[in-house]
Order: C-alpha cells, then structure tokens, then sequence
C-alpha cells in the first residue's frame, strides 16, 4: 500500500508537523483578524477579481489526501507549498506597521515547518537534490494590493494547511 | 494590470471641504462580460452623488463627490457587483482634519536633577490628524534676536506635550530662543517664542526641615515658641537663595502663617508668636534669589509642639 | 617629556602573583637640583622591597616588587619628596584576580509571550576583575554536532546572568547548540554545552480554572463533589497538552491531593470524593504532552465548597 514508508516517519516528527500547522493556522487567523478589523477586508471570495489580476499562485497537495496518500510525493508537495508561500508572505513586506510583526511570525513559522519537513526528507533519502527556487511573484503595487494580497494568500494557506492537516493526521493514526 | 482603480481629489481635506474620487474600471475587466455595475462602499456608510463616463479608451469612470466631508477617517472600497458577488477592485483612505491652532502655554524648568532643560506646552485642540509636535531653539547672546548657535531639535514621545534639552546643548546663563512647532499634513504652526537662560527657570528641590534637639547648651524654648533648623538642597549649595517658611496649628482650621525673606540655611532659628503646647504643621520653600529662578515646591511637613 | 613614569610587569594578574614596577626619573627633573628623592605611595598601603639604579642616559630607576599580591587593586603613585613637599609624578592602578570558571546550571524556557528563547546561569565566583559573559549559539541539524547556521551573540545586561534569544534567530523546531562563555582580562571559560529545540523548552501560562454556574439545566452536584471547567493558556492553544489539578480543604493542615493526566480543556469536570460541605482551595498546572515541554506555574487559586 501506498504507507509502506510512512511507518518510517518518527512519532515526534509528525507530532511537531501537527503542532506546527495548527500554530501556523492561528497566526493566519491573527493575520486575517487584523486585516478585517483595521481595513474592512474581511471576505476573501470579495477578492476574487483583484486575485486574478495579481496573479497569486496556488499550491497542488494531491499526494496527502487520505484515500491516495503517497508519503514521498506528499511530503514534496507540502514542502514545495510551504516554500510558495514564505515567497509570497514575503512579497507582502510593507503591509502595515501594525501588520508587521503578525506577517513576521507568521512567515518564521512557515519557514520553520518547511525547514523541517525537507529534513526529514533527507532523512528518509526522498529530498530532491537541489532544494526549490522561488517562481515569478506577484508584485503587489499598492498598500491596498498588500492588505488584499494578505487576506488572500492566509486563506488559501489555511486551506492548504487543512489538507496537509488531514493526511498528517492519517499518517499519524498508530 | 489593475481592473479597478481610485484616485482621490485629495487623501487629506480640512473637515468639511469637499472631496472627489474617482474609481477607473480598466478594460482589462473585459472578461467579465457586460453583467455587473460599479458599487461604492463608504464605511462609514455614506451615501455621495455618483457621476460616470466613459473614457475614449473604453475605461469607465465612477466619480462621487462628497461636498462636505465631516468624518475625520473614511474608508471607500471600489467594487463591482458582479453576478451575484461583490468584488472589491481597490480601497482608499480618506482623512479630513484641520491644520495644527499654535501650541500655547510653553513653559520651561531647568531641572538640577536631570541636568535638563523641560519645556512643556499645551498642544491645542485635536486636529483628528497625525500630528508632530517639535521643540525647536537656538542659543542667543542677545536677546533672542539673532541666533548664534542652533541646538538640536527636541522630539518629544509620541502623545507627550514636553520635552527635555540636554545639558549639552544648553549654556545656563545665555539667552536661548525656545518655541514649539506643530505640523500635519494641513499645515504647519509655531507657539510663541520665549526668550530665556536655562538657569533663570532653575527650580530647586525643596530645602529640609529639623527640629533642634535638646541640649543642656540650649536653653528650652519660651512657652509659645518653636526651634528649628534647615538645609537647602544640597545640588543647589553653590545658588544664593532665599527661603519662606508657613506654618499651621495641626488641628483646627487656621490657615498657614507665612515667614518670607529666610535665608538658606541656619544652624538655628526660634518662631515665636505661637499658641502654646500646640502641634504646628510646618513647610518651607526656597528659590534662586537675587537672581531669578522658581520657587521650590514645600518641604515635607515637620511637626512640632510648643511648651507649655 | 614626563618627569617621571610608571611602568608594570603587567597591569592585571592573578591574586598572589608576584608584580614589579618601576618608576623612571629622568633627567628632565635637573632642574630640582639635588634635594629629592623617590617616595612610592600604595593605596592600600604595602611596603614592597625598593631597587634603585641609575642608567646610563643619566634617567632614575626605581623598583618596587610585591612578591604576592594580595589585593584585588592597588593604586600607585610615583612621587618625589622635594623641599618639603611631596610631588606626584606618576600613577598606575595595579589589578589582580582569577581567570572566570566555567558558567554552570545553564537553562532555557521558551516564553511564548516575548517569543523569545530565555536562557540563564550562575556566573561561579567573584573573579574580582571586569568579567564579561556572553551566551552563544547555532543551529544544529542533527544533535548538535555539525553547526548549520550561526547565531548572534547575545550580550546580557550588564551584571545580569540571563539573556533573551529573539524569535527572528530562532527555529523552534530544530536543534540548537548553546553555551556561557565568560571572558576577562586572564582568560575565558565555557559553560557546558546545551543542545536542545526551542519548543521542547516551552513554559506555558497556567490555564484558568472557573466555577461551574448553577443552571437549571445543570443536575447540583452530589455531597462531596464539586464541578469546575477550565481552559489552558489562549496563545497556546496549538499546543498539545494534559493539566494537573491539586486541590486540599482551605482550612486544616491536610496536604495537596492531585489528580493527574487531566485533558488541556473541558466545558464541565465533577471532581468527587470530598468532604462535604467543606471550603477546597483548587490549582491546576499544564505541560506540553506527549511531546517535551516545561509545567507551567500552578494557577491562581479557585475557591469551592462542596454542597451538603
């Protein structure tokens, strides 16, 4: 079955990729608080349009869905999410002084999980050889463009984290 | 390219001017069809006279004109009701305020403690604007008509009416020339200058009060009379100073009895002209004197009794 | 050219090495004429033995030594008797102490509200010289024995013995090598090593412990029993975590009773096997479970009392 190797992937390991995605999820939720209640961007479905103009990137978890989990391709696809969106948190520099430290933290919490994720990667001999470059990034242009862009890239994270959740929670089940 | 863009006539009015912005829907929302309509979100909810047009190059503009703006912050989202959705093309931040009224009130102490100079002044009433306040001066050998040397401008935290000029930038017994100014986006304002040397406004600490202890080489006091003795501050020896002492029957309601023209210290001194075995209250302050200066706040209290 | 100057074997040494120091007057003092001589003060006062030479270029060398040198300072001064009066040429401030010892008990908390790693030691013993601690650091992918990336220093404040490790250098999730090293002027010491993930050293907040309020839908506790809920730590609630209560009747000298292994929140708990009718003083503590963490303080006291 497709777990062979997943018995490999340490208890703590998965324990911590669990604490992590729930701490990432709650400085999402922060980020996207803020942004509503200092600037009324409270709906990221009222984005839609502004999010096709700008272009931001979505990020494929195909390979953690329970029923076709396949550990190797998971554990890439979710490093390679994590990595498309410390690029795109990072485009969003400037955001707000009062945004700033929320967007901080929550950028040094992804990092981290993509840190560890592409550890244990190495560990089970499955890292690609050459770690990922960033792609093209969108280019917020405006403060407007910045608050929106945040609104938009928390909630696609959260929902990326929801799958990653998922299958982490089945890899996790003894 | 952006779908929907705003330009503001102005991001920041005087409260009750009139303001203008204009939301410019770009072909590049072509893909969408022809079913939607442009929608103005104003929080707080305002409901402006809308005008649009067509440009030549097909983009559409959606002006609102709001004649009296009387909401210091208001936030305008321009958007498209589109099928059934809403979509926010952009935002803009509008203020309305008033330039910055004269800082008043501006008084200043040369404080010996910190080695500072601490100006403070009344800011005005709110401008409903961010605005910086700034204690600006320059060192003068005359009086404060032409600056000699400048110093250093002095920020005050944010929200605090006073600042302090360190002694470095000071010469304590030249004229400087000190003033606030207040700015914001509106404008720009300056209170009145004063014109002073830092140690004409030194203020001392209170001088320190004991009661003389009892000694055979003492005679004891006549009935209705007190003994005492006191120091002045001791940072403040090397100042010529004069000191007022006030005394008060504990209980009761007399008023403080005033004793001026002390000097700065004694070894000893007898107040008579007191209600015998009666507890006093007594205070005493102290200020530069021949030369100018504030007087000290009162002494802590000391409290003696007469005899008998 | 100075008259007279002061040189040492060595300004600083250990505490009972041997020091020489000389004092060489030159002939730029002819003009005292004869009547002088060399005078040594020490400040606290020594009587070391004293060497004199002339050299060739016709210059005064004076030698003192203090075989063992027993105070954390000494001040010299170079003087010369001349007429009557004592003239000091030179002056130099002798030091002795230890190198610093190894910094022991060094420990880490990660404080969730400054985000930041809180690390502190004990110094060891009074070195008696200026001795400066600094706690260093680097990221480590695997136990700590190959560094990955480095960390800036963190200088503690001064005469303190703990140092706060900012989030921004932090990966709470990898290992990090960390250590004391104390440095003066004799040498330098090094704590034993730590090798630890931040979040492994996590120190929660106590949760916060309620009555639970009577209601009509809620049947009132059997005799002995009392009903709580609780709630952990707001900022940490993506942290795994099982709770302790402790509980013991408020009067009395019975003990604590714990119940352990409790879940991090619960909306209702009946905690039974109580004396009736009897005032219990309830705290609760919470870790990090199943993986590593710190307990955290126990929390302030709830005060219950079981029904009869």
């Amino acid at each position: 079955t497709p777990l062979g190797p997943a018995r490999s992937l340490p208890q703590s390991f998965l324990l911590k990729c669990l604490e992590q995605v729930r701490k990432i999820q709650a400085d999402g939720a922060e980020l996207q608080e803020r942004l509503c209640a200092a600037h009324k961007l409270c709906h990221p479905e009222e984005l839609m349009l502004l999010r096709h103009s700008l272009g931001i990137p979505q990020a494929p978890l195909s390979s953690c869905s329970s029923q076709s989990l396949q550990l190797t391709s998971c554990l890439n696809q979710l490093h390679g999410g994590l990595f498309l969106y410390q690029g795109l948190l990072q485009a969003l520099a400037g955001i707000s002084p009062e945004l700033a430290p929320t967007l901080d933290t929550l950028q040094l919490d992804v990092t981290d999980f993509a840190t560890n994720i592409w550890l244990q990667m190495e560990d089970l001999g499955a890292a690609p050889a050459v770690q990922p470059t960033q792609g093209a990034m969108p280019t917020f242009t405006s403060a407007f463009q910045r608050r929106a862009g945040g609104v938009l890239v928390a909630s696609q994270l959260h929902r990326f984290l929801e799958l990653a959740y998922r299958g982490l929670r089945y890899l996790a089940e003894p | 390219e952006q779908c929907g863009h705003i330009l503001l006539s102005a991001p920041i009015v005087r409260l009750g001017d009139q303001v203008t912005a204009s939301c410019f829907i770009t072909r590049n929302c072509s893909h969408l069809g022809t079913d939607w309509r442009v929608v103005w979100k104003l929080e707080p909810e305002l409901h402006p006279r809308e005008r649009r047009q067509h440009l030549p190059n097909g983009t559409l503009q959606s002006t609102i004109t709001l004649p009296h703006l009387n909401h210091s912050r208001v936030l305008l989202s321009c958007c498209l009701h589109w099928g059934n959705s809403l979509q926010i093309l952009d935002q803009a931040e509008l203020q309305a305020g008033y330039p910055p009224t004269a800082p008043y009130n501006l008084s200043c102490i040369m404080n010996l403690t910190t080695n500072s100079l601490i100006c403070q002044w009344e800011p005005g009433p709110d401008t409903h604007l961010s605005t910086s306040f700034t204690l600006k001066s320059f060192k003068s050998q005359d009086k404060c008509q032409t600056q000699k040397d400048s110093i250093p401008d002095c920020v005050p935290e944010v929200g605090q009416s006073h600042c302090s000029i360190p002694r470095k930038h000071l010469q304590l017994y030249q004229n400087m020339s000190i003033w606030v100014q207040a700015r914001n986006a509106l404008g720009t304002s300056a209170s009145p200058k004063l014109c002073l040397a830092p140690m004409d406004v030194v203020k001392l600490e209170p001088p320190t009060l004991w009661a003389l202890e009892p000694s055979p080489a003492v005679v004891p006091p006549q009935p209705g009379c007190l003994r005492l003795r006191w120091e002045t501050w001791r940072p403040s020896l090397y100042i010529e100073q004069k000191c007022e002492l006030r005394h008060q029957p504990r209980l009761g309601e007399a008023g403080w009895d005033l004793v001026s023209a002390l000097p700065a210290r004694t070894s000893q001194y007898e107040l008579c002209g007191l209600l015998p075995s009666t507890a006093y209250t007594l205070q005493m302050r102290c200020t530069r004197w021949r030369l100018p200066g504030h007087w000290s706040e009162w002494s802590p209290s000391l409290e003696l009794t007469t005899a008998q």
